[in-house]
């Protein structure tokens, strides 16, 4: 291996107003190497990534290409440099075709006529070698974030990356998605690229690193070869203490049925059908967990069953009890009937960020009588209720009234869970409930699921991660192409699952 | 109405709209690029009270146009520095500017010419006048064709004519060049822009300058082609209009072309068709046909088109690190 | 008596070329004839108005004139208030023993210039473009059908550019009317419409038909393409009040300006005269006697909100 | 270049930058007025002292201010509500209507008290009638509301001059206008509150629905911050999606808030024809519906920033209108151009300052671990 680092960022600090993101980071990453990076929610790595993209402009620090001292003053810079990045947040135009946005940037001439055959061109030259196949002429915003990830890294690839950085790159993928990334991975390794990887998941981290830097609170605290770490030492390096990695829980005691699904048929605004006659039983004191390759109609279903979406035929009965109104679901109306639920989409969906933390604890439950004086809000009793619950979930900092954009990811998430379990539902649905969120928050999490079920409530969960699934879940239900196409035994092995996911099981269950 | 009188309608339909068709265009280029523009109105009225000023000082149309697009370039600045570089609200930046233009441009004219805000009349030597084209004369007896040619294709001023390539050209802009695909790219999604190693904020301002140049074509148009010399406040809330047709347009320039003519077509026949007397209704008040063009433009949002999406990042500065 | 003159335009501003402007000249020449300067206001918004109206007769200013018919509860009430003050008001009528109203027989002017259109008119067709549809502007244009058609016109094309105030300021659509007007066969279209009327006076030239002007004099607008223009005199009415206010002769009541107090009236001069033959001249100088005698009535609009024919 | 985030303090932010930034405007408008040949110092003198010298100036200020804050405010409802309503001077002159014919049904026969009382009634539910459709069409076929409100300030205009001059226009009168209101249908003036501060209102038109506009004031604040229904609007404002997801109806939001919205608007009508003219004439919102949305950017969609603002802009009228009568050789345009340089450097330009200002004023910034700030 070329002894000369393919990066090295010497002192790099980067301050957001009063927040210190990076504080005087050394890091030094070797020529075709993977380099995992890992560090709880906002230690700072995109930061220091986007730094080194040329994203954001460090306030003091060098950064090494090769040996070579460069000012990185733009991404231009980092591109000539050689350097790519798949961000966080794809940094796509989603109404753009797939070709344009490989396009952007190095359109190769004034006109787009001459540089577009040749992109066309160098793209089946890159899918062929990479296995990534996407249709160049495909609209973004129809394809699935899966594909949206490939179009990501093609970009980076078209324009001649040589370290490639990726931004936590599995919270989108399906594990068949995520070994091919990987499998990927390997390959740009194998012909002399540098990868950095920026990951939650310590799995991926001992799969397939070669070394691994940890952060925390904007700090390097430590750079280990992965052969020589474990998983408990990097996740006590990480959180500053011992975390448990199992979910602890015991065996289910199904109730009465709670939910009842029957034959539900949603379609998406195109009018393609999304889900189809997919109808299911969620008993009191079990967690029933959806597993299945993200866009295979498990978000729509949650939505749908939420009363966010309409559909087009079908039934959703609770307790016995048909729930919609004149035909329509409304999600008003199945809150005051004991459904609640957690979306998938935080930021879109579960939370107005521009909002105070305690205004955020009652949404959707503003016609709560308890939350109100006649017409007026009882601020009061609403900020006394904030605050329980950010004593009860240990949402940090401790405060109802600041802004909920200003809290991390992984307590945002936590609002929104106090907000609806402590509602005592009767049932709850609950979309990617850990997705981005550190370890020590996804283990409060799980745990607080779990023993909501022994309360005796019926949870139903979907999830795009399959581990998740699994160490939750009483019963499994997969879904594939809008329809569920099997429940595996509670114990089955992931490899089982894995296939079903993929469409295969379902002839082997015909 | 016979044929001439369908001529005579779509000629006056073609004079209306051009200042419209010049606006939007000129706001599809900022909009697109993600900066609302609701100073069009502004912009159009400076550009044409410098366009007579300098046409009546010079005597000279062509100094007049290149002052209008000078003044339309300068004002595009002030919104791109103000909404660009220092990341102010577009929609006050807009407001500003159509004041500024509206008390500025009388207190100039008044100062300079003395006569209330209004520039001297110009002769027909300072203005773009009707150009005929060949053969104008002798197509003209030749049924439905002659009066079409020279009734309506023939004898317009230049501007007109630039007004119609205009469209065409913005799309092959929009469409086929590099710039045109970091406008729209820039509009929906200022990061892809960014990350891409392409500076967003002098894309935007060169997007802007498209809108400013446009836009001082529309104040020419006005101000020495259509009339002889400015009059206070002669844009008349046609930026607005302009600003309509471009979202009844969902911001693709064909679309301008045909809603601007549409809105043109309004006007016309909300012209011609006064005092009409309709069997059995009677007189046809005044003001309801000349609330038609709006009317009917409500009615067209409400049952025609469906939901106008605008360019995604439009309206919101570009912030990276708050 | 002591003449301290204040005078406040209407919402069009000072310089219209037209109204207001007729107002501005009335002062301007009180100014030079007897050194005695004067103070005017251009108000933004009709609640201005009334505030300049009252400053100026607080401050002592008297007379005080108000040009417009806008004005005419402003005066009403402020004229309550300083007894002392004297008030003009121009185009409305206010009845009060310190208020002197004047206003016009803008149907006597326009029929006359009618008479000229209707006589010079090849195609007996003539236009008619107003402003603001309000009943003073429908009685410009009913005096003008009367004239046109008594000299013979057959049609008389009549458009209003709008309903609001920016109807006074819309050259653009008074030429798009003009040019109606011309399509549909007129040749000579009289414009009563504030600024609009440039624009109609500019579409009426540039195809090479012919204008008449409103207010004050427009004829030199177009030497040579204007065939008259009927002239309000505001700017004698203005100039009057403030030499009656100094010779302490300034009555109150109504003034009411026609053909026979040479208040309207059409215009000749160098640049319309190879327009106008002698039998044009000699037929609208007997129209304007026989008006003036009471031979010929003119049907005013206003008085019934009508106008025949 | 990061743009430093210090915090000010509050009279910082709050009372120098704003007004350091309106002393800009009038610095670059004393350069034109110096560019025209005349003298800005005393230009600025005849406008302060003309907008504040005096009680009758004061009071002046304060009822074109009232204006502004009738419609300042309901561009701000309608603004939390993510809503665009450009349309706010139709539906004033639409709530001009529903005050006439309150004040000329009433005024003969009622105390003005009672007649007020119904005409505020009336021009809210005439503003709001008017704010109806193009909400409708909103919420219903997603018609862009900012067009169907401009278009519907044209149709109004249409409107009005079509029933003023072919319908209830007092007959004989020249201009289109209604009879005057009597007694019973003018709203009193406020001489008694100059009084108290022993400045006498002169003839100024200012009048109760001063009161009436603050009292709007607080209303739109207690409906915006502390009532269900403003938690509603808000979270339809901020985030759509979260909106549906909280169950919030979608089309009775819209509706409902853009019906306040012109409400508040027509209320402005209160003003002008029935404290001031004692009559429904053309034309006579006079811009405020346009004003109110630089009033409502520049206060910041907050009841207390509107109010200031609003009083900012009754300076500027009332001051403007002094100095054009004392200074005929400034026209009044120059009032507009400050207005737009104020909008300009006030709301667009606003922070262009603020660095500056960061580094003078702001206490060192603490420097706070990056995830302090509360990590999981
Ligand atoms: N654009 C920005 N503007 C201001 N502050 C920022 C910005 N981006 C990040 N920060 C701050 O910098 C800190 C580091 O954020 P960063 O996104 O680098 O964390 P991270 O390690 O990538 O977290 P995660 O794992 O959740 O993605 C954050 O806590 C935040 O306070
Ligand atoms: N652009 C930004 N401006 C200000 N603060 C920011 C910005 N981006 C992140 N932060 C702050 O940084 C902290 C961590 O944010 P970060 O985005 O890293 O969280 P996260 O867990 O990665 O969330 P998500 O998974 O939703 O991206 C939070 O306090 C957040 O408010
Ligand atoms: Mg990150
Ligand atoms: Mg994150």
């Amino acid at each position: 291996m070329d002894p000369t680092p393919a990066i090295e960022l010497v002192g790099i600090d980067k301050r957001f107003g009063a927040v210190h993101a990076n504080k005087n980071i050394h890091l030094s990453v070797a020529k075709g190497s993977i380099h995992g990076i890992i560090g709880e929610n906002g230690a700072g790595k995109s930061t220091l990534m986007s730094i080194l993209y040329g994203f954001y402009h460090a306030d003091s620090g060098q950064i090494l290409v090769d040996g070579k001292d460069l000012k990185i003053t733009d991404s231009q810079t980092a591109i000539r440099a050689g350097i790519g990045m798949v961000h966080q947040h794809f940094m796509l135009v989603e109404n753009f075709s797939v070709l344009e946005n490989v396009m952007l940037g190095v359109e190769g001439g004034v006109l787009l006529k001459g540089g577009e055959t040749a992109v066309r061109g160098a793209l089946q030259q890159i899918e062929r070698e990479y296995g990534l196949d996407v249709d160049p002429d495909a609209i973004i915003e129809e394809l699935p974030v899966g594909k949206q990830q490939r179009v990501e890294i093609l970009k980076a690839l078209y324009r001649g990356a040589e370290v490639l950085i990726l931004d936590e790159p599995t919270g989108v993928l399906t594990p068949a998605e995520a070994d091919h990334l990987f499998k990927m991975l390997a390959q740009l390794k194998a012909q002399g690229k540098t990868v950095i990887l920026i990951t939650h998941k310590l799995r991926e981290i001992m799969a397939i690193t070669d070394t691994v830097s940890v952060m925390r609170r904007g700090e390097m605290v430590a750079t280990r070869k992965t052969a020589e770490t474990t998983m408990a030492e990097l996740a006590e390096l990480m959180v500053g203490r011992r975390v448990l990695l199992r979910v602890e829980k015991g065996e289910a005691k199904p109730g009465p049925v709670v939910l009842s699904v029957e034959n539900l048929t949603v379609k998406d605004g195109r009018g393609v059908t999304m889900v189809d006659n997919v109808s299911f039983e969620v008993r009191a004191g079990e967690i029933v967990g959806i597993a299945g390759v993200a866009g295979n109609g498990q978000s729509e279903l949650l939505e749908a069953i939420a009363g966010i979406r309409k559909a087009s035929s079908g039934r959703i009965v609770m307790n016995g009890e048909p729930v919609d109104r004149n035909g329509r679901i409304d999600p008003a109306l199945l809150r005051k009937k004991g459904l609640a639920h957690v979306p998938e989409d935080r930021h879109h969906m579960g939370l107005v960020l521009s909002f105070e933390e305690n205004e955020n604890s009652i949404l959707g439950y503003q016609d709560d009588p308890k939350y109100l004086k006649g017409p007026f809000l009882n601020i009061d009793a609403i900020r006394k209720d904030a605050i329980e619950k950010i004593e009860k979930y240990d949402i940090r900092p401790a405060d109802p009234r600041l802004k909920t954009a200003n809290f991390s990811g992984g307590n945002q998430q936590k609002i929104v869970l106090a907000r609806e379990i402590e509602r005592d539902p009767a049932c709850l649905l609950v979309g990617q409930p850990t997705r981005g969120v550190d370890i020590g928050a996804i283990e409060f999490i799980h745990k607080r699921l779990v023993s909501l079920r022994d309360e005796g409530k019926a949870i139903l969960l979907v999830s795009v991660e399959l581990d998740e699934i699994r160490s939750l879940s009483d019963r499994i239900l997969v879904m594939f192409a809008g329809t569920i196409v099997g429940e595996p035994a509670a114990h089955a092995d992931e490899q089982e699952i894995g296939l079903m996911m993929a469409g295969i099981g379902r002839e082997a269950a015909e | 109405m016979d044929f001439a009188d369908l001529i005579q309608i779509l000629a006056a339909t073609v004079r209306l709209s051009v200042p419209l068709i010049f606006t939007a265009l000129a706001g599809l280029y900022a909009e697109r690029s993600g900066i609302f523009d609701i100073g069009l109105e502004g912009k159009m009225l400076f550009s044409a009270f410098s366009a007579a000023s300098v046409a009546t000082v010079t005597g000279s149309a062509w100094l007049g146009l290149f002052a209008g697009i000078l003044t339309g370039v300068l004002l595009s600045l002030l919104h791109g520095f103000a909404s660009i570089t220092q990341r102010g609200n577009q929609i006050i930046s807009g407001v500003a500017i159509n004041f500024i233009a509206s008390g500025l441009t009388i207190l100039l004219g008044n100062a300079w010419f003395g006569q209330g805000g209004r520039t001297p009349q110009l002769p027909n030597t300072a203005r773009f006048t009707e150009i005929t084209l060949p053969f104008a004369a002798d197509i003209a007896p030749i049924p439905f064709i002659g009066p079409l040619y020279s009734g309506l294709i023939s004898g317009q001023n230049i501007l007109v004519y630039l007004a119609f390539l205009a469209v065409p050209f913005t799309w092959w802009v929009l469409y086929r060049t590099r710039f045109g695909l970091r406008v729209r790219a820039v509009g929906e999604n200022p990061g892809a822009v960014d990350t891409a190693g392409i500076s967003v904020a002098w894309l935007r301002y060169r997007a802007l300058i498209c809108c400013g140049i446009l836009a001082g074509f529309a104040g020419t148009y006005l101000s020495i082609a259509q009339s002889a010399g400015f009059i206070r406040e002669m844009s008349a809330g046609k930026g607005y209009i302009a600003l309509a047709a471009l979202v009844f347009a969902k911001w693709k320039p064909l679309n301008v072309l045909l809603t601007c003519l549409l809105f043109g077509f309004l006007d016309a026949a909300s012209i011609r068709l006064q005092g009409i007397i309709i069997p059995g209704f009677g007189e046809v008040p005044v003001q309801l046909i000349q609330a038609l063009p709006y009317i009917l433009t409500v009615i067209l949002l409400a049952g025609f088109i469906g939901k106008a999406i605008p360019p995604k990042a439009g309206g919101v500065p570009y912030v990276k690190e708050r | 008596a002591d003449v301290k003159p204040a005078i406040v335009y209407g919402t069009g501003g000072k310089f219209d070329k037209s109204f207001n402007e007729a107002g501005f000249n009335g002062s301007e020449k009180f100014k030079t004839e007897t050194g005695i300067d004067y103070k005017d206001f251009e108000p933004q918004n009709d609640t201005q108005g009334e505030q300049a109206i009252r400053n100026f007769a607080k401050r002592g200013y008297n007379p005080v004139v108000a040009l417009s018919f806008a004005w005419t509860d402003a005066v009403a009430k402020v004229s309550k208030e300083f007894p002392e003050t004297q008030f003009v008001l121009v185009d409305s009528v206010v009845d009060a023993p310190n208020v002197r109203s004047v206003v016009f027989a803008e149907d006597e002017g326009s029929y006359l210039v009618g008479v000229l259109a209707g006589l010079k008119s090849e195609s007996k067709k003539v236009g008619f473009v107003g402003g603001m549809d309000i009943p003073l502007i429908r009685k410009f244009g009913c005096g003008y059908v009367q004239g046109a058609k008594a000299a013979g016109a057959t049609d008389v094309f009549q458009n209003m550019t709008g309903t609001t105030g920016a109807a006074w300021n819309d050259p653009v659509r008074g030429g798009e009317l003009a040019k109606s007007q011309i399509d549909q066969g007129a040749d000579v279209i009289y414009a009563a419409a504030g600024a609009t009327g440039l624009g109609v006076l500019q579409t009426a030239v540039d195809a090479g038909k012919l204008g008449i002007g409103v207010d004050s004099n427009q004829n030199h607008l177009h030497p040579g393409k204007i065939l008259t223009s009927m002239v309000k005199r505001v700017d004698v009415a203005v100039f009057n009040a403030y030499a009656d206010v100094k010779e302490g002769k300034f009555t109150a009541g109504t003034q009411a300006l026609g053909l026979k107090e040479g208040g309207v009236d059409w215009a000749l001069d160098d640049n319309n005269k190879p327009l106008v033959t002698d039998e044009m001249k000699a037929a609208v100088e007997k129209a304007k006697a026989d008006i003036i005698s009471g031979t010929v009535k003119v049907h005013d609009y206003m008085s019934d909100e009508k106008c025949p024919g | 270049m990061s743009v430093p985030l210090g915090t000010l303090p509050r009279w910082v932010n709050f009372g120098l930058l704003p007004l350091l930034n309106v002393a800009v405007a009038f610095a670059i408008s004393g350069l034109v007025v110096l560019f025209i040949g005349e003298n800005p110092i005393e230009a600025v003198k005849y406008l302060v002292a003309g907008a504040l010298g005096d009680g009758e100036g004061i009071a002046f200020t304060l009822y074109y201010a009232t204006n502004f804050i009738f419609t300042g405010l309901a561009v701000a409802v309608a603004f939390h509500g993510g809503l665009f309503n450009i349309g706010g001077e139709g539906q004033v002159y639409l709530g001009g209507l529903g005050v006439a014919f309150a004040a000329l049904a009433l005024d003969r026969y009622m105390p003005w008290y009672i007649t007020a009382v119904l005409a505020t009634a009336a021009a809210f539910a005439f503003g709001a009638a008017w704010a109806f459709i193009p909400a409708w069409l909103q919420a219903k076929r997603g018609s862009h509301i900012v067009i169907t409100t401009i278009m519907f300030n044209f149709i109004a205009a249409a409107l009005m001059v079509y029933l003023l001059v072919n319908v209830i226009k007092q007959p004989g009168n020249m201009s289109p206008q209604t009879r005057l209101f009597e007694e019973g249908g003018q709203l009193p003036k406020l001489g008694w509150l100059m009084q108290v501060f022993g400045l006498d209102i002169g003839a100024a038109p200012f009048n109760v629905s001063f009161l009436i506009a603050l009292v709007a004031a607080f209303a739109v604040w207690l409906l915006i911050w502390r009532t269900r229904f403003g938690f509603e609007i808000r979270t339809m404002g901020t985030n759509a999606t979260a909106a549906v997801y909280a169950g919030i109806p979608y089309v009775k939001t819209v509706v409902v808030t853009m019906l306040i919205s012109g409400g508040l608007s027509g209320m402005m009508a209160l003003n002008p024809v029935m404290g001031d003219a004692g009559k429904l004439q053309i034309d006579f919102p006079a811009g405020a519906g346009f004003v109110g949305i630089a009033v409502a950017l520049m206060g910041r969609s907050h009841p207390v920033g509107i109010v200031i603002a609003s009083i900012l802009f009754g300076v500027l009228y009332q001051g403007g209108a002094a100095l054009a009568f004392d200074m005929p050789n400034i026209s009044r345009e120059v009032i507009i151009l400050i207005q737009g340089l104020v909008i300009l450097f006030a709301g667009a330009l606003e922070h262009m300052f603020r660095p500056a200002l960061i580094v003078l004023f702001a206490p060192k910034p603490k420097s706070v671990a990056a995830s302090a700030a509360g990590a999981a």
